[in-house]
């Protein structure tokens, strides 16, 4: 708690709306934020019109939802899935409202009112929206508090505080790190040296003679320039060959001996 | 208070008088970067609770009686020294700190969530909110202010959430019994 | 100390009373990590530096007279906060006996392998670490999170090592199952 820059909270509470702002005359602006989901825009809609959210005018305010899905749109601006389901919900229960209520001739309790289930998520939703409110207040109020500067025995103790996540987060670092290798082994495999061998050999039988600084730049990457210059010491050490090197300084070209 | 020494702890294997421990619960809380536990201040000093308990009372009622720039109260369920709010420019003025560290406002609906129906699953987050909660909930886990709480008994055994000790301490909470009633809310709904 | 409010500072430019300033100064010196130089606190404060060096010794002298387990004294050119000696036995003992959840990364780091691939072996952990890890080893079973599980039958029987019940405590899982996987954290990429 020594570091109030990682510790304190700022929320910005008053200043993020659901709201359509007007920037010039051609072009709309649509601010949802982040936190803003379909709920929220069910929320601002039925504000907006004066509604009662316990009487919501589902006619008037499908269609309202629907003109700024559809503006979303044309704003190019992807309306994430949750906010279609939403549309669909809200036709169903406007088609369920224009349906004649059946006479509960049974004389059976009467049947649902088909926006109740959206009217508990609203409500439940505006719950919530209230409580994220009052914390804010709380941390607001708790960043007036301030905690006391790092005393020396603080430096003794360069610990973290580890959850199961950090966990997790420790041992995926590992394992990235771990892949990186295994790719680079894999890349390594893909000419061994037994293979370099080889196609040095049947070079020099084809060719007689090879050049060896030649050879070498041909090479692709540092690991196959030490596998050239180890097959060659290879076979050096087990081939008749002679290493020729006219001139100091000069290229060394690798010969194959008459036997 | 010299009167009090003369007065024997008769409780815990403690041989301090009243002041003393005062004085050195004091001097712990002072030490300790994080709220410290009644429980572990009766370990250190080998001292009974109750004592513990009914001195940090008196200790935190003697900071306030004494117009203290300070304060010692129970927050994240342990105890802190921190400075009274009244100070809070004078402090930031100093520390030149301005309140930051941004919590989004997704973030902080999130956290209610969490706050009030732990341990939950990110799709009851999803169906209280509206809205995919997954980013957010990765920023509150960075932050230390939600942990997670085993997995759920259903389809998938998806991972639950609560909040953590570091919630409590950021929104100044003794304990979870201190958040508002989400009944609370209700009145104002609508 | 009710008189004293009525009494206005007529040094500098502040317009506190002799306890606010104090206090004000009380709260300074805590949350600095340094010791704090007068002339800080006067400019500040807005007061001027002779009424703040009387008020730290009025402040300094209240602290000595309380038997409090705290001092504020002049050290290195500045005010600090620190515990009075006659505690240094009772600090130490709670700075030795702090909350045994805090790992050194390197530990954290360990324990993660021996988490995931358990029961696991000294050379295993080197080769997945890349790096030695005795002594997080030693750590972690000082620390009571992991235990041997027997030797392992190659060459040279090294012994194995996995969690401990300790660690599901102090990581509040139920059983190894509720380890976070990949799937939880594909949630959050989305």
């Amino acid at each position: 708690m020594t570091n109030p820059d990682t510790k304190q909270l700022e929320f910005d509470f008053k200043s993020v709306q659901a709201e359509i702002v007007r920037d010039s005359a051609d072009e709309l602006r649509l601010e949802l934020g982040e936190f803003a989901g379909p709920l929220d825009l069910l929320l601002y809609l039925i504000r907006r019109e004066e509604a009662n959210i316990f009487d919501i005018p589902v006619a008037r305010i499908t269609d309202k939802y629907l003109e700024y899905i559809r503006m979303m749109e044309r704003l190019d601006i992807a309306v994430a899935g949750e906010f279609l389901v939403m549309a669909a919900t809200l036709i169903e229960i406007k088609s369920r409202m224009l349906l004649p209520q059946e006479p509960s001739a049974e004389g059976e309790e009467e049947a649902e009112d088909p926006r109740q289930e959206l009217v508990d998520r609203l409500l439940e939703h505006q719950k919530f929206k209230l409580a994220a409110e009052s914390l804010w207040t709380k941390a607001t109020v708790e960043q007036a508090v301030f905690t006391r500067g790092t005393i020396e025995t603080d430096d003794n103790n360069p610990e973290i505080s580890a959850t199961v996540f950090d966990l997790f987060e420790a041992f995926q670092k590992i394992m990235d790190r771990h892949k990186e290798q295994i790719q680079m082994e894999i890349h390594r495999e893909e000419m061994s040296l037994a293979e370099m061998i080889r196609n040095l050999r049947s070079k020099l039988k084809i060719e007689k003679k090879l050049n060896l600084q030649r050879l070498f730049e041909q090479m692709g990457s540092k690991r196959e320039l030490i596998l050239a210059f180890i097959s060659v010491l290879e076979i050096v050490r087990t081939e008749s060959v002679k290493l020729i090197q006219t001139d100091t300084f000069g290229d060394i070209t690798l010969e194959l001996a008459e036997s | 208070m010299p009167d009090e020494k003369a007065e024997p702890n008769t409780n815990g294997g403690g041989s301090r008088s009243r002041a003393e421990l005062k004085s050195a619960i004091e001097a712990l809380i002072f030490v300790s970067d994080e709220p410290l536990p009644v429980r572990t201040m009766a370990r250190v000093l080998d001292e009974d609770k109750d004592a513990i308990a009914s001195a940090l009372e008196e200790l935190s009622a003697e900071y306030a009686g004494r117009e203290s720039g300070l304060q010692i109260r129970e927050i994240g369920g342990g105890w802190q020294m921190s400075t009274r709010t009244e100070h809070h420019e004078e402090v930031r003025e100093f520390l030149k700190t301005k309140p930051s560290a941004k919590l989004s406002l997704a973030s902080l609906e999130t956290l209610a969530v969490i706050a009030y129906k732990q341990p939950v699953t990110i799709p009851e987050i999803l169906e209280i909110r509206g809205v995919q909660s997954a980013s957010s909930i990765k920023t509150l886990l960075d932050k230390r202010l939600i942990v997670s709480r085993g997995r759920k008994d259903t389809v998938g055994k998806p991972m639950q959430y609560g909040t953590s000790r570091d919630f409590l301490i950021q929104f100044g909470l003794k304990d979870l019994s201190e958040l508002p009633s989400i009944e609370d809310f209700e009145e104002f709904v609508g």
